[in-house]
């Protein structure tokens, strides 16, 4: 009797153990995040192909000032698709909603800090000489523009907590956290007051 | 290993007889910086002016009657900073390679035990959620984030020109930025050019030359607090209201 | 369901009580909406006034619930029977001080929520940084305390499990009285020391011994002097609405005898720090005493009223043996001796943001808002909501209890 | 088996489900989340985002027309910076100019037309509607009245839109009022030459004296910065500035030499200054010899003047006789110029002060000298064009439809002056204006215009230019649907004539500019100017000034034409003599002070402030609004009032309440109001007319509201 | 906090005052820790739970000896073991109960009793005349005619003041048992044990009954 109660408890606890596993491993993270479309479809593979010839910088350039300007506005876009190129329905929508009424394509951003984070690209690509892809990840050889993973929470993309849910990143693209900036900078000796990466 | 830079100590240097009180620093500081506008009926002493110009007269009749303006802002002290041992969060900070003192709003909890231990009532309190008329988010400016409500605020020398300095500097492949590069946003709108902002330590830099001259004083000095704002003026009754000196030897008093 | 005591007031009798004092807690608690999610703005405090009566109310009310641990240290530790009479009811002031400063400090912050960062982040060398590591530890170990005495009620004590819990509680409490009297003695002390480090304002900058401004060591003996006081008061007080003799008249004078040297000590100590202040700390900072002095509202009767009249006047009857068998001198003196403390924390407080340390701003005197005393009244009101709630349903008093069985 | 969960099995499980999530990254996410949470506050704005644009233009918001640069993110500006090197501004940029931008959406702004209904209630009404209804006024006002039933207040009169205006006016035999401004008195002058008068500025900078009657000299009169660089010059270069203020404004305070004077006793003073001028000989001898007028003989200047003794000016004036003598010298030693100043608030001089004051430029020699009185070369106009008036020159009762232009003019004006020029029965105003509050209460037709940032116009010349200029404001923000420009409304009522489109009259006028081919062109990107002739075509000039280019003209000689110091005017002229009959100071009867309204450069009204300008009114006391009356503590013990009490102050026409500020340095028997900010100004979300002091004054036979009589009362409450 | 994190800088003060907060800290929790894992194992001390719980019949009084006093017709009172005696006892191995008529007075000897070589003696709740004794086993009674009525005493009480009191019988007869080190977390908590020197022989008995009765 006294064995029987104890392999009953024993199961009971695997039983826990292993439903608690999965839900912390594949069912809160599937809970958290809303998927959210792109407005366009966009392929970086094609416009970065020898036939559309563009390079990184023409859209993802410095201003004047040294900003980062980011994604590209639309002004970019109608150098080539003033009228529509071949017949996709992506190519329609975006001569048909975006370049001849002259709006802006609100595309979502992966890679957005809120508010009081400064992240001067300029620093860590030229003078630093960091690549994108650590950061970004192999955004530019993608064919497809993956949808957006928002945390339902606190309003953040995935990309800033990384893709892997455990926290523990070892490939690029690496986390955006604070703390994933903190042990960059330690580990390159460079030490900061807070205002130094907080607007 | 730390990267060998040399250390800055930014500062300003205003000069009170240049001041008329016009408060065109005042405005383009909180445009600046974002800087909320309290509502109507709001009692006095709650708004927020990271430099706030007090007018004063020396109580005189005409024709002897006499105004000094004295813009205050952050003194950023050098020593014992006042602010800093208080706060219990480590809210805040001060920046070991340029000696600025920032308050960080996302780390404060509001318990304002630095503003009552500031002797230059520099910091301000978020007493309402920071309102703009509807649409005017848009105008804000994008280098530096709008407080929320409940946190403490005050000026950091323009950090948000600070950023775009460096990652103007960054773009030409300069680490460094160059000492024209970096201005106040009060310094820059000061029609009489009151203000001089600048590297203290760099003692060929015109900052570091009007504070070593003869009519420059702090706030308070006798405190001990070594603020890296100093005064000018040559009208001795401003000098004198102004500044304090220890009535006995400061020497004795640390033991 | 709970049921009172046995000799305690009846229902009809004890219902319109604490529904007057339910309403004036629930004020409290709009009033606590109202600043948590609008913002502190219903408050009239101001930049200059960055601290109001909440800080003042923190303080006094900290330093008078030092009445639990210095208690629990002489009962537990020093081994002082007599006390054993008001343990219970020191027990409970103390939890409900703590406990309301620590509610109200946190309607005082500006951003609660992120409380956290004090202790995940701390400043060392933040006196505040000690004092919430001590106040939300040292609550702790109250609520640990308050913990048998609740359990002590007769239908909670059908549960076993509790009733043993309760027993072995008792058994560890003195490493509780111990480990209480080291954190109170220190929050006590990083209370006045977080006026005596201000290097900035000349009025409440105090010398330091060590790392500590004489403050630090004043805050600590005047809360120790002020807390068996109140506990007199509190005692008496409760005394006269139950109309019962809840403690022995060897608890009261022990206690008024004990707050008397300790009050003594403290004006002499106190005496020498404002004399130390007023020809050395303040003139080496600019100031000379006679400014903080000069405007009407903190003119120089608020030294003599702190020190003299509300210090040493009560500490030399509470010392006089003769005196002290009087039962009106133990009401009114040690009233002198919790006023004296509050003008004390008052000071420190609130006088010394209204005197401006730049000289061309004005002196600036605070009115508390209705929303800060609705407040103010809802921590009043839960004191006496718990107090009276743990009288009547918890042995505070083991003398009564022993009257009742005889 | 019996199968049964035991408490023991209960446990098991919440044992195995805690290790199980810890062991899963779900809790310490949440945790991180939750930190995270807890410092993201939400309730605050986001900022904007995207890469930032930078573009130049001039600002509008006053007279001075300051060179801007904008940094903009996603078509909004998110910062106003000067321009180092402009010519006019010279990298100046007013508290004002900073914030200007947020006009566009304060609170107040208006999004529809509205009309007064026979209710008296506002209410809203399509842009049609509000168009044909200015049309049916339109034609009854020309039907109605003769010459001048029409007219259109202008604020910034001297614009090409102005020339449109008055183009259109000419079809309907309207005039064209000029809104006062700080330059307006300058008309003064070229009235009291013989002939007709070029454009005249002052030549503030190269001048030895400035004497100003009042004139925010160093507050920001004239173009950007001028103030800063009179102040900031050093010693040996610098025009000595006399100020001649009753009140210690920031100009008395910063001048070389402030003289207090009684209120009311300008005239006084300067024909007191000319009498010492005259007895000494210090006038220039030479051109008073061949142009004056009316120097000698009977009812002449100098037998004028030789009443004004030194001691009987300095009884009346309260400035004792040594220093009104020491003043005349300085002034006669050397180029000259004398500004009788606007008050943003407190209004103009009286015409005979305004008269008496440039009398002494005229008698210093100093029209047509350097450091004086300087003529610019003017641009050819073309077309028939409708006569210009200042409204004192308007009679009364004559207006039947009155359009008020929506620009700003810097100064304010009270309801009452406006009112009176109106038909009793008939009289209309429409507003072209972006705010319900501006130019006029209670216009009763508003048609929203756009405001300064959003509209292409012509900034200002200002009045210590000494060549005339071109540059443009170019808008920075996109004008929203509801708002319309000034001149397509009158387009849309016009039947007759044919209105130009704003920008077709800007680039005629570059495009004569181009062909006049004198001058330069400022480049605000390289901040440097290069000849207008190296602009191949006029549609480079006109690029450049798209660009926030600024056209300068060249200096040409000029030399002065015959003159009268009385001036023309012989209402004028009789009544200098009268400024003596003032009661001396020592006089004052108890009880009775005078109200001085006051305004601020940049903040003269009670209209529509970007809120962060409440930093200086309402977070700081840096400046008082008009809740405060600011009086000498004399006087104020006399009252008995002290610091921080409230009183009422009346006049014939009402109260207002405020609340008295002492001030040693205010001249007995006087009161100071500033006119504005209402508290309403900023945008807050409850307005409601405060009573202002300008609805107080009462405009009797002249145009000047500077000195009311006034009683100070308890509030009794 | 802890090394690695935001401010925390290995700088002596920091190290003493964080040091401080966790050492203190940490004996608050472990403090507590260990209350707590006590006081789940008296749960397990046999029939504790039980022994509380009996006692609560309205109308007998309880005497700090562990004895009871029942009231029965004619003014007598049945006295016998309360339940956490008759736990402790067990089923006695001989018995010594005073003879009928005899007198006894409270707080001296009355009933002796013995198990496994240890005696445990009762003292008398109440001052009377025995009229009766009687039971087998371990449920012997006497029946007192008290020489007073109403019975009074300062060790007697009612049924609002026995919790409290068992509780700290069971109290003391943990410490004795937890003090012996007898591996006690053996069975099930809450299961009653009528014979606990059976279930804890090598519990020293005889000092548990010179503390206990």
């Amino acid at each position: 009797m006294i064995l029987t109660q104890r392999r009953t408890t024993i199961l009971f606890f695997i039983i826990g153990l292993v439903v608690a596993m999965l839900a912390g491993w594949i069912a809160v993270p599937a809970a958290l995040y809303e998927s959210i479309e792109q407005p366009l479809g966009f392929s970086h593979v094609v416009h970065t192909s020898d036939d559309a010839g563009m390079e990184c910088d023409d859209c993802h350039h410095l201003t004047s000032e040294g900003g980062f300007a980011g994604i590209p506005k639309i002004a970019v876009c109608v150098d080539c698709h003033e009228e529509a190129i071949g017949t996709s329905v992506d190519e329609l929508k975006l001569v048909e909603e975006y370049i001849k009424p002259g709006r802006e394509i609100p595309w979502l951003v992966y890679a957005r800090q809120p508010d009081n984070a400064f992240f001067p690209h300029v620093r860590h690509t030229r003078l630093a000489k960091i690549p994108c892809e650590q950061c970004h990840g192999d955004h530019g050889q993608t064919e497809t523009l993956r949808p957006l993973k928002r945390n339902r929470f606190t309003g953040y993309s995935r990309d800033i907590w990384g893709n892997d849910f455990s926290g523990i990143t070892t490939s690029p693209p690496f986390s955006m956290k604070m703390s994933d900036c903190v042990d960059c900078h330690r580990k390159r000796g460079v030490r900061d007051s807070c205002l130094a990466c907080h607007k | 290993m730390t990267k060998t830079t040399p250390k800055k100590r930014y500062g300003m240097v205003i000069d009170i007889d240049r001041c008329d009180g016009c408060g065109a620093c005042m405005v383009a500081c909180s445009l600046e910086n974002n800087v909320s506008v309290v509502p109507a009926g709001a009692a006095p002493h709650r708004g927020l002016t990271w430099i706030r110009v007090y007018s004063v007269t020396n109580k005189k009749e005409y024709p002897d009657s006499d105004t000094a303006y004295l813009p205050v802002s952050c003194q950023h002290c050098g020593n014992e900073t006042p602010c800093v041992g208080v706060c219990p969060q480590s809210a805040v900070d001060v920046d070991p390679k340029n000696g600025i003192v920032s308050q960080i709003p996302e780390r404060c909890m509001g318990c304002r035990y630095c503003m009552v231990a500031c002797p230059y009532h520099a910091r301000y309190f978020n007493w309402w959620d920071p309102e703009w008329p509807e649409g005017t988010e848009h105008l804000l400016n994008p280098g530096v984030t709008p407080r929320m409500r409940g946190v403490v605020e005050k000026c950091n020398f323009c950090h948000g020109r600070h950023h775009a300095a460096q990652e103007r500097a960054a773009s030409e492949g300069r680490s460094e930025i160059e000492p024209n590069e970096y201005q106040t946003a009060c310094a820059e709108a000061c029609p009489n050019g009151a203000i001089t902002f600048g590297d203290l330590a760099d003692k060929n830099s015109e900052v570091a030359k009007l504070a070593a001259g003869p009519e420059s004083f702090q706030l308070l000095k006798s405190l001990g607090t070594e603020p890296k704002i100093y005064y000018l003026t040559q009208r001795g009754w401003v000098r004198d209201m102004a500044t304090r000196t220890p009535l006995i030897s400061k020497g004795q008093s640390h033991d | 369901m709970i049921e009172p005591l046995d000799n305690r007031a009846p229902t009809r009798v004890f219902l319109p009580w604490i529904g007057f004092w339910m309403a004036i807690f629930a004020l409290g608690a709009y009033c606590t909406v109202l600043c948590l999610s609008q913002g502190l703005f219903h408050t009239n405090m101001n930049n200059r006034f960055g601290f109001g009566i909440w800080i003042f109310l923190d303080l006094t009310v900290i330093a008078l619930g030092a009445g639990a641990f210095f208690s629990a240290f002489l009962l537990y530790i020093l081994k002082k029977q007599a006390l054993k009479d008001v343990i219970g009811a020191a027990v409970v002031l103390g939890f409900i001080c703590y406990s309301g400063a620590v509610v109200v400090l946190a309607i005082d912050v500006g951003q609660p929520l992120r409380a956290w960062f004090t202790f995940w982040h701390p400043n060392a060398h933040s006196m505040l940084a000690e004092v919430t590591f001590c106040l939300t530890l040292y609550l702790l170990v109250l609520a640990i305390e308050y913990v048998p005495l609740i359990l002590k009620n007769p239908s909670l004590s059908k549960n076993v499990s509790l009733l043993v819990f309760e027993g072995q509680l008792h058994k560890v409490v003195v490493v509780f009285a111990g480990v209480g009297a080291i954190l109170s003695f220190f929050h006590q002390g990083s209370l006045g020391g977080l006026y005596g480090v201000m290097n900035g304002r000349p009025f409440a900058f105090r010398e330091h011994f060590f790392i500590w401004p004489s403050t630090f060591f004043l805050f600590i003996l005047s809360a120790i002097a002020a807390g068996p006081s109140f506990l007199i008061l509190i005692n008496k007080l409760a005394s006269k609405i139950s109309k019962k003799q809840l403690v022995r008249k060897e608890a009261y004078d022990f206690l008024g005898r004990i707050s008397g040297w300790l009050l003594l000590a403290y004006v002499g100590l106190k005496s020498v720090d404002t004399i130390v202040w007023i020809n050395h700390t303040a003139p080496a900072s600019g100031y000379s005493a006679s400014e903080f002095f000069k405007e009407a509202s903190f003119g120089t009767w608020i030294l003599f009223a702190e020190i003299i009249l509300f210090g040493l006047l009560p500490a030399l009857v509470l010392i006089n043996n003769r005196l002290r068998k009087n039962p009106l001198v133990m009401i009114v003196a040690p009233l002198l001796v919790c006023i004296g403390i509050a003008i004390n924390r008052y000071v420190m407080t609130l006088q010394s943001q209204s005197l401006p340390t730049l000289p061309f701003e004005e002196f600036v005197l605070y009115t508390p808002s209705l929303v800060e005393i609705g407040v103010f009244g809802g921590m009043l009101s839960y004191g006496v909501i718990v107090f009276s709630l743990s009288y009547r349903y918890l042995p505070l008093f083991p003398g009564l209890q022993q009257k009742a069985k005889t | 088996m019996g199968f049964s969960v035991k408490r023991r099995d209960f446990l098991g499980l919440v044992g195995g489900g805690a290790i199980g999530a810890a062991l899963s990254p779900a809790p310490w996410k949440g945790l991180d989340d939750i930190a995270i949470w807890t410092q993201n506050w939400s309730w605050k704005p986001r900022l904007p985002r995207g890469p930032v644009e930078v573009a130049f233009t001039h600002c509008g918001l006053c007279p001075a027309g300051c060179g801007l640069k904008v940094r903009s993110v996603g078509g909004n500006p998110v910062s106003i910076h000067g321009v180092p090197g402009h010519p006019s501004s010279t990298g100046f940029v007013c508290a004002l100019g900073l914030a200007g931008r947020y006009f566009s959406y304060h609170p107040s702004r208006i999004v529809e037309p509205t009309i007064v209904g026979t209710s008296g209630q506002r209410r809203g009404i399509s842009r049609k509607a509000a168009v044909r209804q200015l049309g049916d006024w339109l034609d009854k006002a020309r039907s109605g009245g003769g010459h001048g039933s029409v007219a259109i207040l202008d604020n910034h009169p001297g614009r090409v839109r102005s020339l449109a205006y008055r183009g259109w006016l000419a079809t309907l035999d309207g005039v064209h009022i000029k809104g006062l401004r700080e330059d307006t008195p300058i008309n003064r002058l070229r009235t009291m030459l013989d002939g007709p008068a070029p454009e005249l500025g002052l030549d503030i900078a190269r001048a030895r004296t400035v004497l100003s009657f009042g004139a925010p000299v160093l507050e920001g009169l004239g173009s950007g910065g001028a103030g800063a660089h009179l102040r900031g010059r050093s010693d040996t270069e610098k025009p000595y500035i006399v100020q001649i203020e009753t009140r210690p404004s920031r100009t008395a305070r910063g001048a070389d030499l402030w003289l207090r004077i009684a209120p009311g006793t300008e005239t006084v003073l300067a024909l007191g200054l000319a009498n010492i001028l005259v007895s000494e000989g210090l006038y220039d001898k030479e051109i008073i010899a061949q142009q004056a007028l009316d120097l000698d003989g009977p009812g002449g200047y100098r037998e004028l003047v030789a009443r004004f003794s030194p001691k009987q000016v300095s009884r009346i004036t309260g400035i004792d006789a040594a220093t009104i003598k020491k003043v005349a010298r300085r002034f006669a030693s050397g180029p000259a110029v004398v500004i009788p100043g606007v008050d943003p608030g407190g209004g103009p001089l009286s015409a005979e002060a305004q008269t008496a004051a440039f009398s002494l430029s005229l008698l210093n020699g100093d029209v047509g000298r350097p450091g004086g009185v300087v003529a610019r070369r003017a641009i050819p106009q073309e077309g028939q064009l409708a006569d210009t008036v200042e409204l004192a020159d308007v009679p009364d009762g004559s207006i039947r439809l009155l359009i008020v232009d929506g620009a700003a003019g810097g100064c304010a004006m009270p309801t009452s002056l406006l009112k009176r020029k109106l038909n009793p029965s008939e009289g209309r105003v429409v507003s072209l204006s972006p705010f319900e509050r501006s130019a006029l209460h209670g216009a009763d037709l508003v048609i929203p215009s756009t405001t300064p940032f959003e509209n292409i116009d012509e900034a200002g010349v200002p009045i210590d230019a000494p060549v005339d200029s071109m540059g443009l404001t170019v808008p920075s923000m996109r004008a929203p649907d509801y708002s319309v420009d000034s001149l397509s409304v009158l387009s849309m009522v016009a039947k007759s004539s044919v209105v130009p489109t704003i920008t077709e009259l800007l680039r005629g006028r570059s495009d004569r500019i181009h062909a006049g081919g004198r001058g330069s062109v400022f480049d605000p990107s390289k901040g440097e100017s290069v000849p207008l002739t190296e602009f191949q075509t006029n549609g480079d000039l006109w690029r450049a000034l798209m660009g926030g280019g600024l056209w300068t003209d060249t200096s040409a000689a000029f030399t002065c034409p015959p003159f009268r110091l009385m001036g023309a005017n012989a209402a004028i002229r009789d009544r200098l003599p009268q400024a003596l009959e003032q009661p001396s100071t020592a006089d004052r009867q108890a009880r009775e002070i005078v109200l001085m309204p006051f305004g601020w450069r940049d903040a003269p009204g009670d209209g529509p402030l970007p809120p962060v300008m409440a930093k200086l009114f309402r977070e700081t006391r840096l400046r008082l609004d008009s809740r405060f009356a600011t009086i000498c503590p004399k006087t104020a013990g006399e009252l008995g009032f002290a610091q921080g009490d409230k009183a009422s102050i009346k006049t014939s026409l009402g109260s207002i309440t405020v609340e008295v500020v002492l001030d040693p340095a205010v001249v007995d028997g006087v009161v100071h109001v500033a006119v504005g900010p209402s508290t309403e100004a900023f945008g807050d979300a409850s307005p409601g007319k405060g009573d202002q002091p300008l609805d107080l004054p009462s405009c009797k036979n002249d145009d000047c509201w500077r000195v009311i009589p006034a009683k100070m009362l308890e509030v009794v409450s | 906090m802890l090394p690695g994190m935001y401010e925390f800088h290995f700088e002596l003060g920091h190290l003493i005052f964080l040091g401080g907060f966790m050492t203190i800290g940490a004996v608050i929790g472990a403090t507590l820790l260990i209350t707590l894992f006590r006081s789940t194992r008296i749960v397990t001390v046999p029939g504790g739970a039980t022994a509380i719980e009996k006692e609560s019949t309205a109308g007998v009084l309880h005497h700090v000896g562990h004895t009871l006093l029942r009231p029965l017709a004619g003014g007598t009172l049945k006295i016998s073991l309360d339940d956490l005696g008759t736990r402790l006892l067990g089923r006695p191995d001989r018995m010594r109960l005073p003879k009928i008529g005899q007198r006894i007075t409270e707080g001296a000897d009355a009933v002796k009793l013995w198990r496994k070589q240890s005696a445990a003696t009762i003292v008398a709740p109440v001052s009377g005349t025995v009229v009766e004794t009687g039971g087998h086993d371990d449920k012997w009674y006497l029946r007192v005619l008290p020489d007073a009525t109403p019975v009074e005493g300062e060790n007697l009480m009612g049924a609002a003041k026995v919790r409290s009191w068992l509780t700290s019988e069971i109290d003391k007869l943990q410490a004795i048992l937890s003090s012996e080190d007898l591996g006690l977390a053996m069975a099930d908590g809450g299961e009653p044990l009528p014979d606990l020197p059976s279930a804890v022989p090598d519990a020293d008995w005889q000092k548990i009954y010179s503390e206990m009765f």
